[in-house]
């Protein structure tokens, strides 16, 4: 028995085994139970404002480009794609706010998460209203004087 | 583990490698959607035809200006009525539009639909119906009343 | 106390330092330059394009001394070259309102029945972001004659005249 | 543990728990460090555009229970939307003449309420119901500077954070500045005491705007025809201080040349503080080699013949968080 408590070199490779693990099998721990939030859900969440914020300025930026040139008689309508996912979530967009809030509101489903872009005071003085979902990825504005 | 305590250094270092690409590839994923994000505002700039829209309107003006000076002395100089050499002028400037948008892929008509006109002054009103058809956009104005002042 | 495996620790640290510096870099180095930007500059160069234009054919003579319509009439029907300018009024107002961007002018018309396309200002071969910008005027015999163009048109007549600016950034 | 072979890899051991450690905490704690441009960025673009659109290609409106119109100008409590560019016909809502600003507008634009700007032209953020408005600065430049009327900068908002990263869109256009009047040479008159090279202009005040006359068509007597002095009342006016003179050559502005041609145009931009009395001014603009009619009056009048006078400038919209 002397002998085994005299060789040092197993003892350290062992106990260097040990401890290796430790923090390895420590590391992975704390790895794998913040990855999906650090890693998926952080980012996510700031890719799904972008989007967001995207999208609802497309649909702002649209609208007040097409009223600056609207006919006083007559019609246009202009189509305009969204993408079916923002992040990972489905969501859509909603205009009926836009009568009192000159405001394009994009909300999630899943998360709720919600994004409000202004449109420069077009509302205030003509009626927009409409909603749309993500999961067609081909919608329509349209405008209507005689409506 | 012998091959792991010979040369420890390498094998952690690729093991920390390996972790570390595996982040940067998600990572890498959620910034390839965030790339796209950003396209579709300006793409809603960039494919509303809005500046051409609004010059066939415009110009469409201005031509229903310019052809009333024009039948004017068309009538004083022959026995064309007004309306009769405002309609063929008015016509000829449409169909000239026509093919110019046509070359851009736009698909326009402009019609007279109808014209008041005053004798003395050289002022009238114009009713005109235009219409613009792109591959998106679809704009209608119908009628389109211009004033004519001179 | 050993102290002799010390360096390896900083050693350790200055990896780690090493390694966080080449993932910001790697991550932040692919997302800054986004095709976003990019695009809002085509959006902003375009808008820009279009004023320049617009504001040549709305001009009243006192504010910029000829407007789109009369630059236009006075061709002279030749083709640039790229050396020597066609329009030279139109440049030198273009040239003005659009500091540090860059644009060729093409004229396109109908000339009995065909449409034909003109290069009439040529400043040099445009890049891939380019934009184009469009205009049209309404050409008539009397400012033709004024502006001693060479349209030769019928005093009955109307041409429609597509002014097409492509433009970029230098 | 005498061997020391072990230690080397106690001390990598030291240095990789380290570095997992520090890589952890830089994750953990710095939000957004492994994501750059995080929303907001690219929504700046588009508030810069939408806000630079409306302003240039929108006239405004104004509305309350009764009425509404585009002329908001005049009706500064119930303002729905800022836009800046003329509108010829009141009731539509938009205009036929986008690019083309008026200078009462602007003046208007200058003395709205801030609260009320910010919120008519939608420059503020709303995430999850949190509002927040947006710095900005929007002005309007001419000549490389900020355009002046009544001498006021036109420039609204913050000057833009140099260590900021902001959005910028620039839009051209053409604004109103005073009032101008291009006169045919030929037709102006001088009375029959004065030489025939003086010419005689009538300006009926008080005037509020700077004036800016045009002359072309100029009948040549002589070798080296040129302008010589200009007088307003009888008293001679210094140039710079009182008026400034330059040829107008397309969209640029020349000094003038020694000797005037047939086809330039002669401009003259006089200062509005010089007719501030509600009188008939009379102006005498005495040339040299250059021939007038002599006539007994009327004489020309410019407040009859003045139209406004528009000027290109650039529409700067800059929008940071």
């Amino acid at each position: 028995m002397k002998v085994f408590f005299r060789n040092e070199e197993g003892v350290s490779s062992l106990i260097e085994y040990i401890m290796l693990s430790v923090v390895c099998v420590g590391f992975f721990a704390i790895l794998f139970l913040n990855s999906t939030q650090v890693f998926l859900d952080r980012p996510n969440e700031v890719v799904v404002e972008d989007e967001f914020t995207d999208i609802g300025n497309m649909m702002s930026t649209m609208i007040t480009d097409m009223y600056v040139i609207l006919p006083s008689n007559g019609q246009m309508e202009t189509e305009y794609r969204i993408p079916a996912l923002a992040g990972t979530g489905t969501y859509h967009i909603n205009a009926d706010a836009a009568t009192s809030d000159q405001i394009i509101e994009v909300i999630s489903y899943s998360t709720g998460k919600k994004v409000r872009v202004t449109i420069g005071g077009i509302a205030s003085t003509m009626p927009i209203n409409g909603s749309a979902q993500s999961s067609s990825t081909e919608h329509m504005i349209s405008y209507d004087s005689t409506r | 583990m012998e091959s792991l305590k010979d040369d420890t250094k390498g094998q952690w270092i690729a093991l920390s490698g390996l972790v570390i690409s595996l982040i940067i590839i998600s990572l890498a994923l959620l910034a390839n959607q965030a790339v796209v994000a950003g396209f579709y505002s300006s793409n809603a700039a960039l494919e509303l035809p809005k500046e051409n829209i609004r010059e066939l309107n415009l110009q469409t003006r201005e031509n229903a200006r310019i052809a009333m000076d024009i039948s004017r002395e068309i009538n004083a100089s022959s026995n064309q009525s007004i309306s009769t050499a405002y309609a063929s002028i008015f016509d000829s400037c449409s169909s000239q539009m026509r093919y110019i948008y046509a070359l851009h892929g736009e698909t326009i008509d402009v019609t007279l639909a109808n014209m008041t006109y005053n004798n003395s002054s050289s002022s009238g009103l114009v009713w005109a119906n235009i219409s613009f058809q792109d591959a998106k956009t679809n704009y209608v104005s119908a009628p389109e009343i211009i004033e004519v002042i001179k | 106390m050993n102290d002799r495996a010390q360096i390896h620790t900083l050693e350790g640290l200055a990896a780690a330092i090493l390694m966080t510096l080449t993932m910001l870099a790697v991550t932040q180095g692919t997302t800054i330059v986004t095709p976003q930007n990019e695009l809002a500059m085509d959006v902003q160069l375009e808008q820009l394009a279009h004023d320049a234009l617009a504001i040549v054919d709305m001009t009243p003579d006192t504010a910029i001394q000829y407007n789109l319509t009369e630059c236009v009439s006075s061709w002279d029907m030749g083709e640039s070259t790229g050396v020597g300018d066609n329009l030279e009024k139109l440049d030198e107002e273009l040239a003005y309102l659009l500091p540090g961007i860059r644009y060729n002018v093409d004229l396109v018309y109908l000339s009995s029945g065909k449409v034909v396309t003109k290069p009439v200002i040529i400043n040099g071969i445009a890049t891939e972001n380019d934009v184009v910008a469009r205009r049209l005027v309404a050409l008539t015999n009397e400012t033709a004659s004024t502006m001693g163009g060479g349209w030769n048109l019928a005093d009955d007549e109307i041409k429609i005249v597509e002014v097409r600016m492509t433009a970029w950034k230098v | 543990m005498i061997n020391e072979e072990g230690q080397i890899a106690v001390d990598f051991l030291l240095g990789i728990s380290l570095f997992l450690i520090a890589l952890m905490f830089v994750v953990q704690f710095i939000p957004g460090l492994f994501m750059s441009g995080s929303a907001g960025e690219s929504s700046l673009d588009y508030t810069a555009y939408r806000t630079a659109t409306i302003l240039t290609e929108d006239p405004g409106w104004w509305g309350n229970s009764t009425s509404s119109s585009t002329d908001w100008e005049s009706h500064t409590n119930d303002i729905m939307r800022i836009g800046l560019a003329v509108d010829d016909d009141n009731s539509s809502k938009s205009t036929n003449r986008p690019n083309i600003i008026s200078r009462d507008k602007i003046i208007a634009m200058m003395q709205v309420n801030e609260s009320i700007f910010v919120d008519r032209l939608g420059l503020y953020d709303n995430v999850n119901d949190a509002v927040f408005s947006y710095g900005y600065n929007i002005s309007i430049i001419k000549d490389k500077q900020y355009l002046s009327i009544n001498n006021t900068a036109i420039t609204r908002g913050d000057p833009a954070p140099p260590d900021r990263e902001t959005s910028r869109i620039t839009r051209l256009m053409l604004v109103e500045t005073g009032r101008v009047a291009y006169i045919n040479a030929t037709e102006l008159t001088t009375n029959l005491t004065l030489p025939s090279n003086t010419s005689l202009i009538n300006v009926r005040g008080p005037l509020s705007e700077n004036i800016t006359i045009q002359l072309g068509q100029f009948d040549i007597n002589g070798t080296n025809p040129s302008l010589k002095y200009v007088k307003l009342n009888g008293s001679t006016l210094t140039t710079s201080a009182d008026y400034t003179v330059y040829e107008k050559n397309g969209a640029t502005r020349s000094s003038p040349g020694s000797s005037l041609d047939t086809d330039d145009v002669l401009c003259l931009d006089f200062n509005s503080s010089l007719f501030e009395y509600n009188q008939t001014y009379s102006l005498e603009l005495t040339f040299s080699d250059i021939r007038f009619t002599r006539s007994a009056p009327p004489y020309f009048e410019f407040t009859e013949n003045c139209e406004p006078l528009y000027e290109p400038a650039y529409l700067n919209v800059e929008v940071w968080q």
